[in-house]
């Protein structure tokens, strides 16, 4: 097993397998914690943090901020910001151990990396407003909101991939 | 009977600890399914690969299943698991917004800090992104207040709604889940191969 | 770039998963006794307080309508109870002779009529039985003594002051003369941490 | 490597049909098995455990030497009406009437375990039934003023003089009780009017905790 992933870096799990587990590590996640996964929640509370440092009334006044602003408390110490630790942790162990680390860009050959890197940005940037307006990204209301049952997480989960659906054609270069 | 921390049944303490082992296990399993690929990830939009719809329906069933059986065994108590509240408008449009964003960027925040950790350029730039998106929604708050906080369902689930017993939904979307998977694979048995 | 297409981990996995549920379904054994009513619908009871049965309607009504539970001591039961009480103290509600005779009480025609030294000793009782599911169970808000060889029962007003506190707090003070200084302070606000609130854990985003 | 696909006829693999059925049956498992109620709160028989257990009850001598000691971890909660409650109350009580207990501005009160929650009303009774329903959502720290208020106005406000034959220890509770009721305001003989306000402002500040608000 380990010769061929020598040979083959990039063999990954089976899906279901995949899946599976992190079925599972939901399941442990609110049984521990009651709580879902997340991964958004955790640059935010690093933009909180640093808008805070820079201009702490800025911060105080913003009415989104404030709400994350606790005295005498950082928004970094906050469950998510850990956990999202952990997921740069865990996936670094995973590249290492099968040989996936390498810093590069990864595009479509028919598109230029300057191309790809825009692309990504404005994706970010898009991916950021619209987790903040749902209140949480795939991982914390698609995934860990449809394993409660949530509405909430299958209206996200269906409007996400609803319109990836949609739009796909405009995007078909950077990907096929 | 769970949840353990909300319960007291761990010490406050530990939190912070168990976040951290939940995150690797969360990033290990991530980067293994080979969701710190963008182009593995986008796959599913044109059928070349399905990787995010499998990992994703069959953790989706596999933990609603477990939860709704430790739940049957009294070994947890589902009403007191977090159940994310329902906006409903808030939800359609940011996740319009985040579907625009998946495609063009190729990630979402958590497969995005996979690649980021495993030294794909993209990903920390989408990650930069992701910072400023945070903060152009900030900025903008009174603005969008409005419908952020529009037309609130409460914490609602699918068995509120639907008025169905939970279990009988879980089959349905057990079998739902399995019919996707197996049209995914027709799909894939017929869209040209793309290498990458 | 491709998946691993061999399905050994995840069947061996699936089959364990399977296992594991079929073992924890097989030895899982169904609590014995549950509380049917939420405390939602209990407090809802108890504030419409129609469970009580004054001495009066007691006497008033036919002995074959009801089923008189006497829940003290066995001791006290002995020395003196009323008329065809059947005794079951608090403690021994769950032992296998009550369970067996509670069953066959429970949602049928009679009234079990739950009594203690006061309502108050039969109280717990009545809320046992009332969340248990039983309908039908009410408290005789009589005070019951056994002295000078004797078993009485009077009635028993519950929740009365007995004396108009207000008054009497005034009366003192002025007599004492230093008024001011002890009236009533205004009640401090304490806010205590809500500990086990439900759903405190927040969500991820 | 992509001769695998390129297959004309689409079949699933055996392996993945399995996979499928034992999903599926789990599945139905979960509709299949017999439901039963599930028990809200702790399981009825510690219910009894709890209830026949005679260590929720705390006397009203006790209580008002907490109070005059200035205890910091009491906190009294009247459950009568307001009206009653405006009337008339132990100091510093909070005023949770037995209907609103389980509402969520009151819950955060008798759910914590700061403080050793004291409930009263005028006899035990109210306080009891809250406390039953405590008990059954497994909040701990309850306790019950035993006897209530009109214990209170027996004891404290208006003891008994006790008999001549009594034992020493009667006379010595009916001292404590006196110097208890002076404290709370009955019968102080003007002499000491000054010592007893000082002791009445009751200084001890009880640090504010805010539950902890999550968001998203």
């Amino acid at each position: 097993m380990k010769g061929k992933k020598q040979k083959n870096r990039h063999v990954y799990w089976n899906p279901y397998f995949g899946g599976f587990l992190l079925g599972l590590l939901i399941i442990a996640t609110f049984y521990l914690t009651g709580r879902g996964l997340g991964a958004s929640g955790a640059i935010k509370s690093g933009v909180v943090s640093m808008v805070h440092t820079v201009a702490p009334t800025h911060a105080e006044n913003n009415a989104y901020y404030s709400k994350f602003i606790k005295e005498g408390e950082s928004p970094l110490n906050n469950w998510l910001v850990f956990e999202a630790i952990g997921v740069l942790l865990g996936a670094f162990l995973s590249g290492a151990l099968t040989g996936r680390l390498k810093l590069k860009v990864q595009h479509s050959p028919k598109i230029s990396s300057r191309r790809r890197l825009i692309f990504a940005l404005a994706g970010g940037l898009l991916f950021g407003l619209g987790a903040q307006i749902a209140r949480g990204c795939t991982s914390g209301a698609a995934l860990s909101g449809m394993a409660v049952l949530s509405v909430g997480g299958f209206i996200t989960m269906i409007a996400i991939f609803g319109t990836g659906f949609m739009v796909a054609y405009f995007f078909r270069k950077n990907w096929i | 009977m769970g949840p353990l921390i909300p319960n007291g049944l761990i010490p406050v303490e530990w939190n912070y600890v168990i976040a951290i082992l939940i995150g690797m296990a969360f990033g290990y399993i991530l980067e293994a399914s080979g969701f710190s690929s963008s182009r593995k990830l986008a796959g599913v939009f044109y059928g070349y690969d399905f990787v995010v719809l499998k990992v994703f329906f069959t953790s989706a069933v596999v933990s609603v299943i477990g939860l709704y059986y430790l739940d049957y065994l009294n070994f947890l108590d589902i009403s007191q698991l977090y159940v994310q509240p329902t906006y409903l408008w808030a939800a359609i449009i940011g996740g319009m917004i985040m579907g625009v964003g998946f495609l063009a960027g190729g990630f979402c925040p958590g497969t995005s800090f996979c690649g980021a950790a495993i030294g794909k350029i993209d990903a920390i730039v989408f990650i930069i992104g992701l910072t400023i998106g945070i903060f152009v929604f900030a900025e903008a708050f009174t603005f969008l207040e409005p419908l952020f906080n529009s037309s609130n369902l409460g914490h609602i689930t699918m068995v509120d709604i639907l008025d169905i017993s939970p279990y009988w939904f879980i089959l349905i979307f057990t079998i739902i889940a399995i019919g996707s998977f197996v049209f995914s694979d027709w799909v894939r048995s017929k869209v040209k191969k793309v290498f990458y | 770039m491709k998946e691993l297409e061999k399905t050994k981990r995840i069947s061996i996995s699936a089959v364990l998963f399977l296992l594991i549920i079929l073992i924890g379904v097989v030895t899982f054994k169904k609590p014995k006794y549950v509380f049917e009513k939420d405390t939602a619908t209990t407090l809802q009871k108890i504030i419409e307080k129609d469970h009580f049965l004054s001495l009066e309607d007691f006497n008033s009504i036919d002995p074959a309508q009801y089923i008189l539970l006497d829940v003290r001591s066995n001791f006290e039961y002995a020395k003196g109870h009323l008329k065809d009480a059947i005794n079951i103290s608090t403690h021994q509600t769950f032992s296998d002779s009550s369970t067996k005779l509670l069953k066959s009480l429970k949602n049928g025609d009679k009234t079990i009529i739950v009594y203690g030294e006061n309502p108050d000793n039969a109280d717990s009782a009545w809320m046992l039985l009332y969340q248990l599911g039983y309908e039908n169970v009410k408290i005789l808000s009589a005070e019951t003594k056994y002295t000078d060889g004797k078993f009485k029962i009077k009635n028993y007003d519950l929740e009365k002051p007995s004396v108009n506190y207000a008054q009497v707090m005034q009366k003192a003070q002025s007599s004492s003369g230093n008024k001011n200084e002890i009236k009533k302070s205004t009640p401090k606000k304490v806010i205590p941490k809500l500990k086990k609130k439900k759903r405190v854990a927040e969500g991820g985003c | 490597m992509s001769k695998r696909y390129k297959t004309k006829k689409f079949i699933v693999k055996r392996e993945y049909q399995i996979l499928a059925f034992i999903l599926v049956f789990i599945a139905a498992g979960l509709v299949l098995l017999p439901k039963y109620k599930k028990n809200e709160g702790i399981m009825p028989e510690l219910f009894v455990k709890n209830a026949i257990s005679s260590e929720r009850y705390i006397s009203t001598d006790q209580l008002a030497d907490k109070i005059i000691n200035q205890d910091p971890s009491v906190l009294l909660i009247d459950m009568r009406s307001e009206k009653e409650f405006n009337e008339f109350s132990l100091p510093n009580a909070i005023n949770i009437p037995l209907k609103n207990l389980l509402d969520d501005d009151y819950i955060g009160y008798i759910d914590q375990d700061i403080y050793d929650v004291i409930l009263f009303s005028n006899d035990s009774f109210y306080a009891d039934q809250a406390w039953m329903l405590g008990n059954r959502l497994g909040f701990k720290n309850l306790y019950v003023l035993k006897g209530g208020l009109n214990e209170w106005f027996n004891t404290i406000i208006n003891p008994k003089y006790p008999d001549e034959t009594m034992p020493r220890e009667a006379f010595k509770l009916y001292d404590f009780r006196k110097a208890a009721g002076i404290y709370f305001g009955v019968g102080a003989p003007k002499t000491e009017k000054k010592a007893a306000p000082t002791k009445k402002v009751i200084t001890v500040k009880k640090k504010k905790k805010r539950a902890a608000e999550g968001g998203c």
